[in-house]
């Protein structure tokens, strides 16, 4: 399905590809301890804002929303409220080890394990905690792939919401985020895409 | 809260005035002030002794007003499962003699029940809060002992140590492809006992 | 060009072309900050990115219709300044409307903003608001009083007419030469009306969460990016034809346009923000009383 | 008919009319606000701009360390105490090795406590610099973060040059430290620090002398000095009120009984004051650094100790404090003689200021400080987290 | 002949309704229809009387000269206004007023202040004018008792300042008629072009104070705001819109007219300094102040009563320009202020007739419910602070340019600060009551039934089209100024010819629609758009619900609040202004002391007063 969708870009598809990867904003939420990186990251030494990625407050502002590490219980409620209130598309990037199996946390009864069972990441950086250059290099490899239009993890929230809905559920039970996805994927025709 | 109307405040001396005093003489000074005997000199300018839960609050009291023990350093908790105790350990520090005070309460598990002493100290109701989250410490008067950090937890006191959080996280979070159990082959594997309940995946 | 065809091209073209000179500006304003916080910087068009990657969101969070027609009202209102503010070679609608005229549609972008934020519901955004109309007592009020001063000295309220008053000598006849006062006080007021530090209290991150911008996302957040680039260009040019003499052709309108938001930027770059009294206060402090020293001079002047 | 054309239904409920008036309400900053120092929140209640009520939440960074350490071996713990105060790791890594040789009185070498001393000044100069740009953030001057920030990452690479690791080191070991310095690494050492003290005067001129800060920060978040003791500040904060405590000096670890520096303190105590108390600081590490690399003698870094897989710390506890940047961080260690430390009671610098004289002091503040107040505070979520 | 009709019309439905009286309890509906039919017919025999302008009708001869009245341009024009908005008010209160039992002889009393107000812009002599403003301010007084409880106690104090201006006013009349020999205004006329300084001056203050007083200028606005606030809100409107500008027109009339501008101008030490300047400080003051008071307004009718008293200030500023541009402003000013006003206070009873409440702290979020509502409030306010492309900008514009070009540099300023004022409250009134979050208890608020919705249609109507073509209204004022000796305006459809200033609302509004279809095309381009829950909101990460209080309204300005607290205490100035209000305070209380309080005292009092007064009338041959 995906590569049909990557053949059937229009030119104008990929204009607009070209120039969204230019922009790219970053949820200001320091969600773990890789947090401390960032600043580094955007100011002066290595400037992010070179390729045009900024951070942003509010998560309606934001496209990317990079999970910094580790993932307490207590933040993923937060982190899931928060992403399905940024507007799609939007990605979401797992920050250092702790993301991909829970890192050096692997036995902690608060923190997960896979960030990916909860919320559609587009990459992973991996390392502990991986440096500033790494970071861009990451994000560089991200804007690559908008350009080429394959970024589309965003949709697979839609498409198989129960799947990250029924592990939301399993660790934390039912939150009320006021949003309703599967009827936001229906309005807007991600899902038809689908079928 | 209002720590501050109620704290004796008459006789404290000003932080670090006073000729600072030594080891021996400050050990015979809190038996004088406190009427407790037990407080010993263990390393340079470390002095611990025991106290009874009852008479920790008088105790405290008197260190802070007329030794002069005037920061609570920390509250620490100790859960001594096999003999079913809880050890609080409550540090303080003298700015003027630059000493610190370990005081060592024990109270029974179960009910892990002790007297607050926030009404001297506004920061022991961090701490007691904290006790109380994780080891299920209830601290008598003190008010605040709302859910702070683990204000979403629903287990057990996490800090007990008849807890297993490695058990926890295995029972509560999918992980990815492989399962760390290399652990186990130290010594015996996971507390040695642990891990009975071995595949249990309900 | 103020008549027939060349006047429909002005008229078609003229939103395209301050829109360009406002992403041109805005790259360059960052561009500018980046390089004294010894930075590289982004892209010198890096607005015009975030524009279209804004536009291009694929959803977009409304909070009701009020909030659609807000983004309308802003970027109209917005627009409709522009096209009443003269510029080399285009001054035909402000025989329409004079200085007082634009004084006034300069609230409705402001306005709309107010009642798109009012509805999304989210005190962030209505302490900006508050914080935003609340300023208009100081910067607004200030400019207004030297503007008065500058068009009572000359006669006229026309924006055009003073522009023309000011070409009429060189350098010499300028509304900072001839009335310095009442020039450095406007200056200190375009600083708050670009809502640039140490006046940025409105869009305050740490204290608000950007105000305004709370819940504005996607499109939404995209006109409000359009409309405040075009808005960069409408409040220079608005201070170059009161104060710089405004300017006979294009190369020395864009020269005057880049040199004015250096300043600008400038301050921006080293100071921080106010609180919101102390900002009122600093505007009631030192730039209305020089204002109302300037307009007393030309009122001794007068008599 | 008539209901149709005037609406007049019978629900002449009219709800308002005894509704209560809403005057207060409530405003969070945090987690997800720039105004936040890391993963932390403030719940405030807030009439107008002034918040009536203030309360703080954290948690959102808890990852159970203390269980964690009593789940791990001694000597894979570590890895792992750094974590728990990201911009100031290494008074981690000093309490837990020194908590262990306090309980073990196991011998570290003279040079390896000199060592410690460096890369602890070297980390409160960096945790500093990083505090700086936060609070400038505050305030929305953004030169400066991008400044500090940057120099900040000097002394990251001198980390990573000697332990391989920018923000987490894991270097400090029981009985000494991992390894000693690479060739040449002292006259890098001193480079980074004229650096630094070069800067300081031009961050002087931008930030600590600009006139919006003067505006803004002082007389904001006012400690009251009757109550700085009382409420149990320590570090910085403490200092900022007037009062010259000082873990180095009063506790002293290490080598710091031999070392001449000053004490910085600050008289206002408000947000301005507790800020130049950390500025002065700097100054003060930079002159400890020197000292440190002028006076340290040669000789072995580490004493071997048994083999790590099967290291059995005799039974005991200890109490040991050090003087982070943040103030008085404390470990209290119990060993039962096993593999793994029975207890380790973390206590951070933080769970002071950024709990409870957090909340008194924001009480009564306006929202346009709150976040102000917070950064010059310096609390730091995660030690408060664990 | 329809002038006399019209007088009549009014006095006809007073009577009618008070034998229909008995009915109101059992059904509502008679009284509401007779004076909605009433006041249509009045309004229809004022157009009718558009021929007869210039026409004067005398009527019975009191104290040797006969009561006239007759329609000049000024009057009809005013005329005209009062019908229209007392047939919007009776329209809307066939909705609003749920039970007219509760407000026994709320028509009945409006239609004697209609004929009160009538009679007085008609009056051709000073006599007449006199007896009008009695039985208007009387009328007045009982209007306002016909709201809240607490209306009866602010309707004495309204009373009270009434009595003064009568009082100030009765005096006034004597002595002109005593120095002219006349009650005639053209005998006036000509005698105060000749007359002594000091006797001028004498005529000039007695007539004018009382006008001020009713005009509500300040400090002699302190009755107005809990008068009209604690009235039934449809009675608000209508008195915010029209009555207050009843002193405005007399000192229209008395200035321009009757005396003259020549010899009003005698009263000062130069061009600059003069009777106007006072009028023009006292103006600015006006606008200035109660602005800013409204702003720490919690209720959206008291709010909206300050700013009756801040704009009046601006009318006030205008005409004592006595500039072209100036006077044509003021005047179209006084029938834009009533246009909005009157819309926003409909929109705001539509609101309460909802809700219950008017109290800005209370509501919120409504505009899901009352779209309305909304609508005709966000209308009112463009209008109110002076945005294209409503109304209320184009008069604003008027005085502007007149105090610019006119050398009021200041003055121009403080009409400028009003405006920032006005912008921040009127913002604050329509965040409070319509935006912001929607509290559960109002989520089964409905829209108003359409007979409440018609007025407000109407008047959205009239404020965006006179908005638009402002040259409707400036063509009457042109003719209004000549009748006042001033240069008429040179006005177009669109505004004002080239020469008189650079204004074309028809251009400015062209291009703001062309504008705004420019924005909803941006918008429209942009991909779809969801509305979703009022909860879905960003609160830093923290979850909201309907019991998470996330609403901010009350304290809106509270910068502000931090700036003046201190002022309020301690400045100067500040006590310096608290102080003369408080002396006019005091003043109203002494006289409030002299009077008892119980209204037949007052009536004794009065019938006393006027006893005397015709005693010595009689003297004088």
């Amino acid at each position: 399905m995906a590569e049909k969708e990557l053949t059937q870009r229009t030119a104008w598809d990929k204009v607009l590809a070209n120039l969204r990867k230019r922009s790219l904003w970053m949820l200001h939420y320091c969600t773990g301890c890789g947090a401390v990186e960032l600043p580094p990251t955007m100011t002066s030494r290595f400037d992010m804002e070179r390729f045009g990625i900024m951070p942003m407050v509010t998560p309606r502002q934001a496209d990317i929303l990079l999970i910094t590490g580790y993932l307490s219980v207590k933040t993923l409620k937060r982190v899931i409220l928060i992403y399905e209130q940024m507007v799609a598309p939007k990605y979401v990037v797992g920050f250092g080890s702790c993301t991909i199996n829970g890192g050096m946390y692997w036995n902690s009864y608060t923190t997960i394990k896979a960030l990916d069972r909860y919320l559609p990441v587009e990459m992973y950086l991996a390392g502990c905690m991986p440096r500033p250059e790494a970071i861009i290099s990451g994000f560089n490899s991200l804007i690559d792939k908008i350009g080429k239009g394959e970024a589309n993890s965003w949709k697979d929230y839609y498409e198989n919401y129960e799947f990250y809905k029924k592990n939301q559920d399993h660790v934390f039970g039912d939150i009320e985020t006021h949003h309703d996805v599967p009827a936001d994927g229906r309005y807007f025709g991600i899902l038809e895409a689908k079928r | 809260m209002n720590a501050q109307t109620q704290a004796p405040t008459t006789s404290r001396p000003p932080a670090a005035t006073g000729a600072p005093r030594m080891t021996e003489a400050l050990v015979s000074a809190i038996t004088a002030e406190t009427g407790i005997a037990t407080f010993r000199t263990k390393s340079p300018r470390r002095i611990e002794g025991t106290v009874q839960a009852d008479a920790l609050h008088s105790f405290a009291a008197a260190l802070r007003s007329r030794v002069g023990f005037e920061h609570l350093s920390a509250i620490s908790c100790v859960d001594w499962i096999a003999e079913g105790e809880f050890e609080l350990v409550y540090h303080f520090w003298s700015y003027r003699d630059s000493h610190l005070v370990s005081a060592r309460v024990r109270i029974p598990r179960e009910p892990g029940s002790m007297a607050t002493i926030t009404d001297l100290w506004l920061p022991a109701s961090f701490f007691e809060r904290d006790i109380h989250e994780f080891y299920g410490v209830v601290f008598q008067g003190n008010t605040d002992l709302e859910r702070y950090i683990l204000s979403d937890w629903k287990g057990p006191p996490p800090m007990r140590k008849d807890f297993s959080s490695r058990d926890f996280a295995h029972e509560h979070f999918t992980f990815k492809d492989y399962e760390p159990t290399w652990d186990e082959l130290i010594d015996g594997g996971y507390h040695g006992q642990k891990r009975q309940g071995e595949g249990s995946d309900e | 060009m103020n008549s027939g065809i060349g006047l429909i091209v002005w008229i078609i073209a003229y939103p395209f072309v301050s829109f360009s000179l406002g992403v041109l500006l805005g790259g360059y304003g960052r561009k500018l900050t980046a390089r004294i916080q010894r930075r590289v910087g982004p892209s010198w068009i890096q607005p015009f990115f975030d524009v279209v990657k804004l536009m291009s969101k694929k959803t977009n969070v409304s909070h009701g219709y009020m909030h659609d027609v807000a983004m309308m009202m802003l970027v109209g209102g917005t627009l409709l300044t522009m096209y009443f503010v003269p510029v080399p070679g285009f001054h035909y609608f402000s025989q329409f409307g004079d200085y007082i005229v634009i004084m006034y549609i300069l609230l409705v972008p402001p306005l709309g903003m107010a009642l798109g934020v009012g509805q999304t519901a989210n005190p962030n955004g209505s302490i900006g608001i508050a914080r935003a109309l609340q300023m208009l007592a100081g910067y607004e009020v200030t400019f207004v009083l030297t503007f008065i001063g500058f068009a009572m000295k000359n006669g006229t309220t026309s924006m055009y007419e003073l522009m023309m008053i000011q070409q009429s000598g060189g350098v010499a006849t300028w509304g900072l030469v001839t009335n310095p006062l009442l020039g450095v006080a406007a200056l200190f007021c375009l600083q708050g009306m670009m809502n640039e530090k140490p006046f940025e209290v409105v869009i305050a991150p740490h204290e608000i969460a950007t105000g305004p911008m709370t819940e504005m996302g996607g499109k939404y957040l995209g006109m409000m990016f359009i409309q405040h680039l075009i808005n960069l260009v409408v409040e220079l040019t608005i201070y170059m034809n009161l104060f710089l003499g405004g300017a006979t052709n294009w190369f020395e309108y864009v020269a005057k346009l880049f040199a004015l938001f250096t300043l600008v930027m400038s301050v921006n770059a080293v100071y921080g923000r106010f609180r919101t009294d102390s900002a009122l206060r600093f505007f009631w402090k030192l730039p209305l009383p020089m204002a109302a020293l300037g307009v007393i001079l030309i009122m001794i002047n007068g008599i | 008919m008539s209901s149709i054309i005037t609406a007049n239904d019978g629900r002449d409920i009219m709800p308002g009319a005894n509704a209560p008036e809403n005057r207060e309400y409530n405003m969070f900053i945090g987690p997800n606000h720039p105004g936040i120092e890391g993963n932390f929140a403030l719940k405030l209640v807030v009439e107008g701009d002034t918040i009536v009520r203030a309360k703080t939440e954290a948690g959102f960074l808890h990852r159970g360390f203390e269980k964690l350490m009593e789940e791990r071996l001694f000597i894979q713990n570590i890895a792992i105490v750094a974590r728990i105060c990201v911009p100031d790791p290494d008074p981690n890594e000093e309490n837990y090795a020194r908590a262990i040789e306090t309980i073990a009185n196991i011998e570290v070498p003279r040079r390896a406590q000199f060592i410690r001393v460096l890369v602890l000044e070297l980390s409160r100069i960096g945790s500093h610099l990083f505090t700086f740009g936060g609070h400038a953030g505050t305030i929305g001057l953004y030169t400066l973060p991008n400044w500090s920030i940057s120099d900040r990452d000097r002394v990251l690479e001198l980390f990573e040059e000697l332990t391989g690791g920018r923000v987490y080191h894991i270097y400090n070991m029981p009985g000494g430290v991992r390894r000693d310095l690479p060739s040449g690494f002292k006259q890098r050492v001193l480079d980074v620090m004229s650096y630094i003290e070069e800067r300081l005067p031009e961050y002087d001129d931008i930030f600590f002398n600009n006139k919006i800060l003067l505006n803004r920060a002082q007389g904001i978040g006012v400690l009251p000095k009757d109550k700085a003791l009382e409420w149990g500040a320590t570090g910085p904060d403490l200092r900022g009120a007037g009062f010259a405590h000082d873990v180095r000096k009063d506790d002293p670890y290490e080598v710091y009984g031999e070392l001449e520096f000053e004490v910085p303190t600050g008289e206002a105590s408000d947000a301005y004051s507790r800020l130049m108390v950390r500025r002065r600081e700097i100054e003060q590490s930079i002159s400890i650094v020197r000292q440190v690399l002028d006076k340290m003698p040669e000789g072995p870094v580490w004493n071997k100790q048994p083999n790590p897989l099967k290291w059995r710390v005799p039974a005991g506890d200890a109490y040991v404090r050090t003087e982070s940047s943040k103030g008085e961080y404390a470990y209290y260690m119990v060993s039962d003689g096993g593999i793994r430390p029975y207890r380790v009671h973390v206590r951070g610098a933080s769970v002071t200021h950024g709990v409870h004289i957090l909340e008194h002091m924001l009480t009564g503040a306006r929202i346009e400080d709150a976040s102000q107040i917070m950064f010059s505070m310096d609390a730091c979520p995660p030690e408060v987290d664990r | 002949m329809y002038t006399q009709a019209l007088l009549a019309l009014p006095l006809v439905g007073f009577v009618v309704t008070i034998v229909l009286q008995g009915t109101a309890r059992r059904s509502p509906a008679i009284l509401k229809t007779w004076a909605l039919l009433a006041f249509v017919a009045m309004a229809a025999v004022a157009t009718l009387a558009f021929p007869e302008i210039g026409d004067t009708y005398t009527g019975p001869m009191v104290f040797g000269s006969s009561l006239s009245i007759g329609l000049t341009d000024l009057s009809w024009w005013f005329v005209m206004m009062i019908a229209g908005i007392t047939v919007l008010t009776s329209f809307f209160t066939l909705g609003a007023l749920r039970d007219t039992g509760t407000y026994p002889m709320y028509y009945g009393w409006l239609f004697l202040k209609v004929f009160g107000m009538l009679g007085l812009v008609m009056s051709r002599d000073l006599l007449t004018f006199f007896i009008m403003w009695e039985i208007m301010s009387w009328a007045t007084y009982f209007v306002m008792q016909q709201g809240k409880e607490e209306g009866r106690e602010a309707a004495l104090g309204y009373l009270v300042y009434a009595i003064v201006a009568g009082m100030v006013l009765l005096g006034g009349v004597l002595f002109i008629h005593q120095s002219a020999g006349s009650f005639e205004f053209a005998v006036i006329t000509a005698y105060m072009a000749k007359a002594e300084f000091g006797i001028l001056l004498a005529s000039v203050l007695l007539v004018l104070v009382p006008f001020l007083i009713e005009a509500a200028v300040y400090p002699a606005h302190g009755w107005l705001p809990s008068a009209y606030a604690s009235s039934e809100t449809s009675m608000t409107a209508y008195l915010s819109s029209i009555s207050t500008r009843m002193g405005l027109f007399g000192l229209i009339l008395f200035v321009f007219s009757v005396f003259g501008l020549k010899a009003i101008d005698r009263i000062g030490i130069s061009a600059h300094l003069n009777l106007r300047t006072i009028l023009l400080v006292l103006a600015a003051l006006t606008a200035v102040l109660p602005t800013y008071t409204a702003l720490f307004q919690h209720d959206a009718k008291r709010l909206l009563t300050w700013h009756s008293i801040g704009q009046g200030g601006y009318m006030l500023l205008g005409l004592a320009t006595a500039s072209t541009l100036g006077t044509a402003g003021g005047l179209m000013h006084i029938f834009n202020y009533m246009t909005y006003v009157a819309l926003i206070i409909f929109s705001i009873a539509a609101v309460e007739y909802r809700t219950g409440t008017t109290n800005l702290n209370k509501l919120g979020g409504l505009i899901v419910k009352q779209p309305v509502a909304f609508l005709g409030m966000l209308f009112g306010i463009i209008g109110l602070a002076g945005i294209p492309p409503m109304n209320g900008f184009v008069s604003k514009w008027f005085i502007y340019r007149s105090l610019i070009l006119g050398g009021y540099p200041f003055i121009a300023l403080a009409a400028f600060i009003a405006t920032v004022g006005t912008i921040m409250s009127v913002y604050k009134l329509i965040h409070n009551t319509f935006l912001g979050q929607l509290p559960e208890r109002y989520n089964d608020v409905k829209e108003v039934g359409l007979l409440m919705q018609l007025p407000i249609w109407i008047l959205m109507g009239v404020v965006f089209t006179t908005g638009v073509f402002p040259g409707l209204i400036l063509q009457w004022i042109a003719k209004i100024q000549v009748g006042m000796g001033i240069v008429p305006i040179a006005w177009t459809l669109g505004g004002v010819a080239r020469e008189a200033g650079d204004l074309n609302m028809m251009v400015v509004t062209a291009v703001f629609m062309a504008t705004f279809a420019v924005g909803a095309i941006i918008f429209f381009i942009g991909g779809k758009r969801r509305i979703v829950s009022q909860y879905d909101n960003y609160a830093a990460g923290h979850f909201l619900n309907k019991d998470v209080p996330y609403n901010f309204n009350y304290n809106f300005y509270s910068a502000f609040d931090h700036i003046f607290e201190k002022l309020y205490h301690d400045a100067p100035v500040q006590t310096a202004i608290r102080n003369l209000g408080r002396f006019v305070r005091m003043v109203a209380d002494y006289v409030r002391r002299f009077f008892t309080g119980q209204i037949n005292t007052y009536a004794a009092y009065y019938v006393a007063a006027v006893i005397i007064a015709l005693a010595i009338l009689k003297e004088i041959p």
